[in-house]
């Protein structure tokens, strides 16, 4: 059995109220998309199924937007948001 | 030709002036500023009208920012630099505040200067429409009763989209 | 909805600072600003380029605006006006100044404040458009060794076309 | 004979220097176009005649911009000058 990695789930605005925390350290061991990662998450609680189900999500991986289809490797830095509002 | 870009992410207030001086260059013809306000009247969602907004209705105090720390900043230099790779550009200033702002209070500026008022006027309006749509940052309304997150418009992707059928 | 207009016409430098805060209204969450200055490597036809400006081509010192005393004060208000029935303006403010303005100094200052930012960048931009068209006001630039009036550019008139074919 | 009444015609910008005035006064008797009232400036004199000619000039009649072929009241004040270059 391999080694797993810490990988850091950051959570902002709506979502991170919604999930009641800022983040989750999940231990992977193998690449994942980001669609199976947001799965994971769902897996580990009634409460954070809620929070993200039916929810237009945004994903950053190492801090660059990219699609919920992309890999994300252990010991990457993942955050999920909702659409941006600023400016 | 160089280019001065200067981003920041603060919670303290901005000076127009300061960052008007600080843009102007000697071959520049043309300055434009955006500076964005927290106005009365907002809604998250509907825009109340102004009747019901003096009747009592739920009013607006502030808006709170919140942002993604270090992506946030990234971000804004890289959508600065777009700019700057697409129109002649010589400075171009972004400041976006976060934290709580009481209603009046500034939000975000953007300065430009260019040769060309053409350049500097489609460069600013870009940043904005970027800034609004790209750039993680988030805005939470609250009220005298109430507080919402507020909601991405559709008319900001539209905005957007403007963008990319351009030529560059 | 009120709408406050302030056009003027004067020799005296002007302030953006103090515009700035003039043009803020509760109501309006964008003010755009534009300042236009008299830069260096001015060429009243042809560009120069900036190593022949720089190898002592003859170089501006200054440019002088004549004006249509009363003529140019009315065409200001109108196209103002103009713009505010056209967009959802709540303050606009133009200043132009006259006379002898040497190298680096402020020209003209259009500043708007709207509730929203799109109409805020279009009147400007189309004010910016109308002034450089329709207002009777003439450049002739003072170099070191000559003067010279500055000739319409096409790309100016090309530019007016823009708002002929957008809709009101 | 109708009596003649003042029109101001006044010169801006290049227009002005090539006049080396900056407004004439002309008497006349009957409305004109503006063209025609160009033409009668150019028969005062061959200095008038060669500022005038090959030259882009716009018009405003009681500062309203015109066209030439606008018709002159006497007593209007009518204005002549180059293409504009403000802003």
């Amino acid at each position: 059995m391999k080694a797993s990695q810490d990988t850091a789930v950051l959570f902002f605005a709506s979502l991170r109220e919604a999930m009641k925390t800022p983040n989750l350290n999940l231990a992977l061991e193998n690449p994942v998309q980001v669609c199976e990662l947001v799965q994971l998450i769902a897996t580990q609680s009634a409460a954070y199924a809620a929070a993200l189900a039916g929810r237009e999500l945004l994903v950053a991986v190492n801090e660059q937007l990219v699609t919920q289809q992309c890999m994300v490797t252990p010991g990457d830095t993942v955050a999920l948001f909702p659409p941006v509002t600023g400016g | 030709m160089t280019i001065s870009i200067n981003c920041r992410i603060q919670t303290e207030d901005f000076s127009v002036t300061t960052e008007y001086q600080a843009l102007q260059r000697p071959d520049c013809g043309a300055v434009v500023l955006f500076s964005g306000l927290v106005r009365e009247h907002f809604a998250p969602i509907a825009p109340l009208s102004c009747e019901n907004t003096s009747a009592g209705v739920d009013r607006l105090l502030a808006l709170e920012l919140e942002h993604y720390p270090g992506m946030t900043e990234r971000s804004i230099i890289a959508i600065a630099q777009q700019a700057a790779a697409r129109y002649d550009l010589r400075a171009v200033t972004i400041i976006h505040r976060i934290g709580v702002l009481p209603v009046h209070e500034q939000i975000v500026l953007v300065g430009i200067a260019s040769p060309h008022r053409r350049d500097a006027f489609a460069a600013c309006e870009m940043l904005m429409d970027f800034l609004k749509n790209e750039v993680p940052l988030w805005k939470k309304a609250h009220f005298q009763q109430s507080s919402a997150w507020v909601e991405a418009k559709a008319s900001d992707k539209t905005a957007l989209a403007r963008w990319e059928q351009r030529p560059s």
